[in-house]
């Protein structure tokens, strides 16, 4: 067991992607960052002392107090509080959470469907193949956050309105999913296909392993790296799009709310002088967002895949 | 003609989806009438509506009325959304036909010059600046826009089009001086997000093509840098360009209903996002179609530009109709 | 060489295409909607109302101060309390230059009893019109009607001859989506008259030369820009783009008056907010006991006393809303002081009421709000929310567009909702018919009294002012008592404007731009 | 008096842990008039000594000291100025012709602007000059032609572009980079008479790159040895050939596979390879040993394949007929040879027999069974069990995401699921030794591999099934020489010692007379000829056999 793990932790430092990782500080700086808020928004509760979420712990006096190192800030509120009397870190930070839960969730949805789809379409080819790329020609032809906002429509008028609250999160998940997999499922076609000539499929098809097993012992692992790439741009891109979806008012439900609705509810504050109530929002999703993109563009320059 | 006919195909599905919208999606005569209406008239509405009819003649009467541009009327505003989308179509269209200007042609020459100056100082700000642009969401943009150059600094329009100008059933925001000021802020805001997509992907083009034999070929025979770059490898670069700034138009569409909410500008995609929140149906699949008929004359253009441009398609087809 | 021409071709249509904005004196108004439609009887609504007023006037109007005055009509009299006559201006051109006689106000009155139209039920009183000579108006009522003036202040006249010649005899059935020459086109005898018309884009009205009355404005052209959203709307305003607004955020208020260029007038708006319970219902539909607690007093007592009022004036209406003791307001008939008084925030009291009720552990239920409607509407809800919460109640908001919130209710889907009312009639009367008359159309709560219903009927009937005032007030105590609804606060509105820029407040929110200015 | 003088020339590439010295104080010297072959194997620097000669060097590499005179400039001196020389004084040829021009610009322009880039020429003048070199490296049509796109062409005359354009402003050096590698033998003559032809006519120094001694021997009057950055050996090229000095140099001459006799074993004079005696066979034991009997084990009969051109063309549904009407058959024990060039149908007929692809007509019977019949999976399985192959690339025929280990686990599990692991790894071991690998190779990845490695690990796989057909597509051919002459003698050993049955395909007649007992010649999908290899090679009946023969480049060209 040690050994193995050894074996495994010098295959890592031996590998031309952590040597490359070591090399580039944008891309140590970017996980740190990535890991801290990540660990900040998964175990929030151990965090921050605050449950913005549970009305009567809040206190509408402390509405609007500035962050704490401003004139009129409280040491207990570091970055202040918005309307409600919620601590905007906490809130963030539970904000954070949800976009990050969708984020993901969309963008693991998307790839396994994409990828499942690409994979099978660039090893069997044929009617099937051409069936799948044309659904992602089609898909591709409603954009992204116009797909999102029709699946959110159609789930408003088909799911019941109390339904709807429970089920936003996985309709805004499914929205931003299936506007995502058609990338994957390009991508991973393409990566199918220059694999599926390669030899060593050949020779476990002559050895006689099942099609089943050649796709996803043999060149589900091969394709990965590219999958990967475009899962990292892909989260980035799923984080903004439920930070716009939720701006536009058709994401998550304010009761719980994400990043973007965090900005839309205080955006209403630009002018009034309580900029933190939108700023501090606003900065974390775009320094989440562009963290993400940071080592996505890293990964994509290191595993140098074609992403075309 | 395959082309022709698979964009049939595809403009038959959308507008079967949206046709399910209208059907499957509430019931569209408690959509149109109030509470108080009694059951018989409600079943002569469906009558007179034709929704006792069977599924296909349905169908095929949405479609030649879908054809005609007639979607019915507005659950919300009351009013033919044939005409809700003529009127606020043009407001669309020149927002986004600016957007993409400003996005390809910003997006390509930045994304040449990174693609050719790899390790340049101006180089890596660019990318840095690029990739900052990916992560800023395009409602952020537009509220850091609105804020700097409406409020704090007072020199340009924060919503609206500005002054119009009727020509036929064309209103146009580009023969006013307010018009013209007005659509630069949120035609910048819409393009910065495509532009940096085009950036980096013209300039991993670029890059790729910088690598390849021809190219080094090419510098064997004493080319000089100059010609290499900005005629060989370009040339070959912009290729691409065409299926993205393709992609790019569409997905500016899908785009500018954010810039239209925040910006309040009269378009389409302000429309739609009122039409989701009240689950207007009949303007969502009159968009929707609407989206799906742009791509595929998009995707036309493109094919035909592709012709015109890259000889390996344009001989191939000579070949096989000579 | 190309491109020159290019320039030139484009200069040539700046010069021909160029606004000539030098000398008129306009003023861009903005608010959160447009006007629905521009038939004056298809709608009755706020924005609508408020666009019509300036190219539609009635018999009779408000006035600056709110007080009921002549404007077509001079004079009027009742000669039994059935029957009036009103006598009419002699002087009155419509915008197109044709005259404007009885036969119009007859027109228009009917008009507006239509079935498509949006009054029908507001003037059911009236019974008949009758011409009885060029500039003599008859009507009569088919009861007594203390407020027929309130009433007819809010009947535009149209011109006969127009309407016909333009096929809009009838109002646009605004329902059924019907398009009409008159849903997109006006022609009053108002001061001013609309020549562009870009629903929810712009609406620019021009001086009407032809206006018979004194003229104190020096306004050449409004133009109307709604924008929807509040930071843009005020962001425009901040960058010079707006002149006027309407329904200032109060969150910015602040913002706008120190800006240098800006001043912000606030007064008390004609219209409570409140919240209603169901109490009717045998089960909530939206909770979570089985049965329904808004049924006791006590439980509707403990969500009053729950309220800090206070905490939502302070923080969430910064100061601009008066706190409310009943639904109506300063200036209406029946208002006392007494009886604006609150119950005291007590979390304490509320809670051993709540247990004293028998939900010790509070309960289940949704409060449905609207997000567009009232000032900071959603924001007060979300702060009742937090409050109830530490009482034990458990609030599920769901906040929607108004229009939506609106019809939900009338389909009777709130268990727990907001309500704003205003009293255009500025008479008691108008509040209890809707929303405390057993099975009233705004009766959402299902609040029945018979001695409130009684007390209805001798408002409607009475003549005798003593009489009637009694009625109000014990009408008043009763519900009052009985906390049918939990009154919130009188909402403040407020305008915000360029200091150049003089369009006196009002609180039914209607500007009024004959009388405005611009320096 | 040389025209081009390298005098200590060194380049290095600096990577991440060290840096690695592409050429190491090489110094060639070149005439006019004179081909120096440059030979070496994979890694050897020769293409770095051949593009840094006008700096053409990738990064991260740089040429870190020695000097380039033509004539009695030193072009090095100033880096800047090499831009002036490249195309003007040194023309160079890249290996493949279907990358090397670009797509989207016509032939003609190329030319005229690479003419005008250095001569004061005009269009008219650009464009005739142009025209007479096309013709002068043998396009016809060429004034028509000149218009085409570079897709227009096939491989041979694109080459033959990519040559006018390293002619065109009358460079006095032409560097050949590989310039026949990617195409078949019956170009690959043509294109170096006629580098020969205008290094004679334009009085040319050429040096020309390549990995071929047949090529070299034929083409070339001296001859440069690199291995590793170093230049191990440069003199005339019969000097080289035939009596060479360096131990190098000899192992890699009697790699080459002689064109004009069959021996036994090459010779491996490498002194790091120890085991020269006959390779151990442990997995002998578990080898049920089929009687030599006189009978045929494979039996094709009237094969035909045809593909669907629509791939290629949008509309027209062309059909190609890759294989068209073959029959053979191959007895139990024998190794038969496959030969032809590229598009000849060989491999499409390999993966046939390994039932890859489906014919579209005729049967292929082993054991006198007809396997294209089979539908059932596990009827199918125990013909996949006797029919194993070998693939061309070693790079692309194992899966890099396996170890060692788990590639060659997978047909034992997959054909015994019951067997225990520990016998299990004792057999992958047995494997391993057999293809004459350490046991610790079981616990690596593919990638710490060389090729020649990871050919033997591709033929222990393909042995764990014990199958009694070994079909070898090309098995060498990405392979060095020295290399390719390891792979030959293990896989004659194998054969001898398990009995197996081999089909050899290869474009390579050399390495076929050597490896093969029986020989069928393809061309365009359709057999030329069969007959034994000897026969073949001494009396070949078909005109096409016989013109291969002779445009083969062969190593003892020299003797003569």
């Amino acid at each position: 067991m040690a050994s193995k793990n050894l074996t495994l932790f010098n295959r890592i430092r031996d590998s031309d992607i952590y040597f490359s990782f070591i090399k580039s500080p944008t891309a140590i700086v970017s996980t740190i960052i990535l890991l801290i808020i990540f660990f900040c928004s998964f175990f929030v509760e151990f965090v921050t002392p605050y449950n913005p979420f549970d009305p009567s712990s809040l206190s509408l006096m402390d509405a609007f107090t500035p962050p704490s190192w401003t004139e009129d800030g409280l040491a207990r509120f570091i970055l202040g509080t918005d309307g409600q009397g919620r601590d905007m870190l906490a809130t963030i930070l539970y904000g954070s959470r949800i976009s990050l839960i969708v984020g993901f969730s969309a963008v693991i949805f998307a790839l396994v469907l994409g990828v499942a789809l690409g994979l099978t379409a660039g090893y069997f080819g044929g009617k099937y193949e051409m069936i799948v790329m044309r659904l992602t020609d089609v898909q591709l032809t409603v954009p992204s956050i116009l797909m999102a906002l029709l699946v959110d429509g159609i789930a408003r008028g088909i799911i019941s309105r109390e339904l709807h609250d429970e089920m936003a999160i996985y309709v805004l998940i499914f929205a931003i999913g299936i506007s995502e997999w058609p990338q994957f499922a390009r991508v991973s076609r393409a990566a199918t296909l220059v694999e599926k000539n390669k030899d060593y499929v050949s020779a476990s098809t002559i050895i006689g392993v099942s099609n089943l097993i050649i796709m996803f012992k043999h060149i589900l692992p091969n394709i990965l790296r590219p999958v990967l790439v475009i899962g990292t741009i892909g989260l980035a891109l799923a984080i903004i799009a439920e930070a716009t979806l939720s701006f536009l008012g058709v994401g998550v439900p304010p009761t719980t709310p994400s990043l973007g609705t965090l900005i839309r509810l205080g955006n209403d504050f630009l002018f009034s002088g309580e900029w933190w109530i939108t700023f501090f929002p606003a900065i974390f999703l775009v320094i989440l967002a562009f963290s993400i993109n940071l080592l996505g563009d890293w990964m994509r320059d290191t595993l140098n895949p074609k992403l075309n | 003609m395959k082309r022709l006919f698979q964009s049939a195909m595809v403009m038959l599905v959308v507008a079967f989806v949206s046709f399910s919208l209208f059907n499957f999606v509430g019931d569209p005569i408690n959509n149109m009438v109030g509470e108080e209406t009694s059951d018989e008239e409600r079943a002569e509405l469906r009558d007179t509506l034709g929704l006792t009819d069977p599924i296909h003649i349905q169908f095929s009467r949405f479609v030649v009325n879908a054809s005609k541009g007639e979607f019915g009327i507005s659950y919300q505003l009351r009013r033919p959304v044939s005409e809700l989308i003529s009127e606020r179509l043009p407001a669309t269209i020149e927002l986004v036909l600016i957007s993409a200007l400003i996005a390809l042609v910003s997006g390509t020459l930045l994304g040449v010059y990174t693609g050719i100056n790899r390790k340049g100082f101006l180089s890596d700000i660019i990318l840095a600046i690029s990739l900052l642009g990916v992560s800023l969401p395009t409602f952020v943009i537009g509220i850091l826009f609105i804020y700097l150059f409406a409020v704090i600094l007072g020199i340009l329009p924060s919503f609206g089009r500005g002054e119009v100008v009727n020509i036929g059933f064309w209103s146009t925001g580009f023969l006013t001086l307010s018009g013209l000021k007005a659509i630069i802020l949120p035609s910048v805001t819409l393009s910065l997000f495509q532009m940096t997509y085009i950036i980096r992907l013209v300039r991993a083009e670029m890059m790729e093509i910088l690598q390849t034999d021809y190219i080094k070929f090419a510098r064997a025979r004493g080319i000089n840098e100059k010609s290499i770059h900005y005629k060989h490898a370009l040339k070959n670069g912009l290729i691409p360009v065409i299926t993205i700034a393709g992609i790019n138009i569409g997905t500016l569409i899908a785009f500018s209903i954010i810039t239209e909410t925040v910006f309040q500008w009269p378009g389409m995609g302000f429309l739609f996002i009122q039409a989701v929140q009240f689950v207007d149906i009949p303007i969502m699949s009159a968009y929707l179609v609407f989206i799906a008929f742009v791509f595929v004359m998009i995707n036309f253009i493109v094919d035909i530009l592709y012709y015109f441009i890259d000889p390996r398609i344009r001989v191939k087809a000579e070949a096989v109709s000579g | 060489m190309k491109f020159n021409n290019f320039i030139k071709i484009l200069l040539a249509f700046f010069i021909i295409f160029a606004p000539n904005n030098g000398i008129a004196k306009t003023i861009k108004w903005s608010m959160q909607g447009d006007s629905l439609t521009l038939d004056p009887h298809a709608q009755n609504e706020g924005p609508t109302t408020q666009v019509s007023r300036q190219i539609y006037e009635a018999l009779v109007t408000r006035g600056l101060d709110m007080s009921i005055g002549p404007q077509l009509a001079t004079k009027w009299k009742a000669v039994d309390p059935n029957t009036w006559y009103f006598f009419l201006r002699d002087d009155v051109k419509f915008s197109n230059g044709q005259k404007m006689t009885s036969e119009d106000v007859v027109f228009s009155i009917l008009r507006a009893k239509q079935p498509t139209s949006d009054f029908k039920e507001y003037i059911s009183t009236i019974s008949g019109v009758k011409a009885i000579d060029d500039y003599t108006v008859q009507i009569k009522t088919s009861k007594p009607n203390p407020i027929l003036l309130n009433q007819l202040s809010n009947i535009f006249i149209m011109s006969k001859q127009w309407s016909t010649d333009n096929f809009v005899v009838a109002p646009q059935n605004w329902d059924a989506g019907q398009e009409t020459y008159s849903a997109t086109n006006a022609m009053g005898t108002g001061p001013f008259k609309i020549t562009l018309r870009e629903p929810n884009t712009k609406t620019v009205f021009k001086k009407n030369n032809k206006w018979w009355g004194n003229v104190e404005h020096n306004i050449t052209e409004i133009q109307l820009l709604p924008i929807k959203n509040a930071a843009t709307r005020v962001a425009a305003l901040l960058s010079g783009e707006i002149d006027l607004v309407t329904d200032a955020p109060v969150q910015d208020l602040n913002r706008i008056s120190s800006s240098g260029g800006h001043k912000v007038e606030s007064t008390p708006q004609m219209r409570t907010i409140f919240l209603g319970m169901d109490q009717a219902a045998d089960q909530l539909r939206t909770g979570n006991t089985g049965d329904n607690p808004f049924k006791k007093k006590e439980v509707r007592q403990a969500l009053y006393q729950a309220i800090d009022i206070e905490a939502i004036k302070k923080k969430v209406m910064r100061g601009l809303s008066e706190p409310a003791g009943i639904i109506t307001f300063p200036g209406v008939t029946g208002y006392t002081k007494a009886l604006d008084k609150r119950l005291p925030y007590d979390v304490g009291a509320a809670k051993k009421l709540l247990a004293d009720a028998g939900y010790p552990d509070g309960f289940e239920v949704e409060l449905r709000c609207p997000n567009d409607r009232y000032v900071n509407d959603e924001a007060i809800c979300t702060a009742v929310v937090g409050m109830l919460g530490k009482i034990g109640v458990k609030v599920n908001l769901f906040a929607q567009t108004k229009s939506k919130h609106f019809k939900e209710l009338k389909d009777n889907q709130g268990d727990f909702y907001m309500l704003g009312w205003g009293v255009p009639t500025l008479d008691s009367h108008y509040v209890f018919h809707y929303l405390y008359e057993t099975d009233a159309s705004w009766n959402k709560v299902n609040f029945s009294d018979a001695e409130v219903d009684a007390a209805i009927r001798v408002m409607e009937g009475e003549v005798d002012l003593d009489k009637r005032n009694a009625a109000i007030a014990k009408a008043w105590k009763i519900v009052r008592d009985n906390i049918a609804y939990l009154p919130l606060h009188h909402q403040v509105i407020s305008w915000a404007s360029k200091l150049n820029v003089d369009v006196p407040i009002r609180p039914n929110n209607e500007p009024l731009f004959r009388f405005s200015k611009v320096n | 008096m040389s025209f081009l003088k390298i005098n200590n020339l060194s380049v290095d590439y600096k990577m991440r842990r060290e840096t690695v010295y592409a050429a190491k104080n090489v110094n060639i010297e070149v005439s006019k008039g004179e081909i120096l072959g440059l030979v070496g194997e994979s890694g050897s620097g020769k293409s770095t000594v051949g593009n840094a000669i006008i700096n053409l060097i990738d990064e991260p590499g740089k040429v870190s000291s020695g000097s380039i005179f033509l004539g009695d400039i030193n072009i090095h001196k100033d880096p800047e100025n090499i831009v002036k020389h490249r195309g003007k004084k040194v023309g160079l040829i890249f290996q493949d012709p279907q990358t090397s021009l670009n797509p989207i610009f016509t032939i003609g322009e190329q030319l005229i602007e690479t003419i005008q880039t250095h001569l004061s020429l005009n269009n008219e003048e650009a464009k005739i000059k142009a025209i007479n070199l096309l013709k002068e490296v043998g396009i016809k049509d060429a004034e028509k032609r000149f218009d085409n796109y570079p897709h227009q062409f096939s491989g041979g005359m694109r080459q033959r572009v990519v040559i006018s354009l390293a002619l065109c402003c009358e460079p006095e050096l032409l560097i050949a980079d590989e310039p026949t590698t990617a195409l078949d033998v019956s170009i690959q003559s043509q294109i170096l008479d006629l580098i020969k032809r205008l290094t004679k006519e334009r009085n040319l120094a050429v040096i020309l790159i390549t990995h071929d001694m047949g090529v070299i021997s034929e083409t070339t009057d001296r001859v440069a040895v690199m291995k590793n950055g170093d230049l191990v050996e440069i003199g005339t090229t019969k000097e080289i050939l035939t009596k060479p000095k360096e131990i190098y140099t000899k192992s890699l001459v009697s790699s080459v596979p002689p064109t004009n006799k069959k021996i036994n074993r090459f010779k491996i004079i490498e002194k790091e390879n120890k085991s020269q005696k006959e390779t151990n066979i442990k997995i002998l034991n578990r080898w049920t040993k089929k009687e030599i009997i006189n009978q045929d084990l494979v039996q094709i009969k009237n094969l035909s394949k045809t593909f669907d051109d629509s791939f290629f063309t949008e509309s027209s549904k062309n059909t190609v007929m890759a294989v068209d009407d073959i029959s053979f058959n191959i007895k139990e024990g024998q190794s038969f040879g496959l030969v032809g060039e590229s598009g000849s149908g060989k491999s499409t007929i390999a993966k046939m027999i390994v039932n890859l692809f489906r014919p579209s007509g005729g049967d292929i019977y082993f054991d006198n069974v007809c396997i294209t019949k089979i539908k059932n999976k596990n009827e199918m399985l125990k013909f996949r069990k006797q029919i194993q192959m070998i693939f061309q690339d070693p790079y692309s025929s194992l899966n890099g995401r396996l170890k060692v280990k788990d590639i060659i686990a997978e047909p034992i599990k997959l054909h015994n699921p019951s067997i225990s692991s520990k016998d299990k790894d004792n057999y992958i071991y047995d494997l391993l030794e057999s293809v004459e690998l350490t046991q610790q190779s079981a616990e690596r990845y593919p990638h710490e591999f060389s090729g020649g490695q990871r050919q033997r690990i591709s033929i222990a796989r393909a042995l764990a099934t014990q199958p009694r057909l070994l079909v070898c597509d090309e098995p060498t051919s990405a392979l060095d020489v020295s290399i390719q002459a390891q792979i030959l003698n293990l896989l004659k050993d194998l054969q001898e010692q398990l009995n197996l049955t081999i089909l050899f395909i290869s474009h390579d007649l050399p390495v076929v007379r050597q490896m093969c007992d029986r020989i069928g010649v393809l061309k365009n999908g359709k057999l030329c000829e069969i007959s034994n290899t000897e026969e073949l090679f001494l009396k070949p009946k078909h005109d096409y056999t016989k013109e291969l023969l002779r445009l083969m480049p062969k190593i003892e060209s020299i003797y003569n």
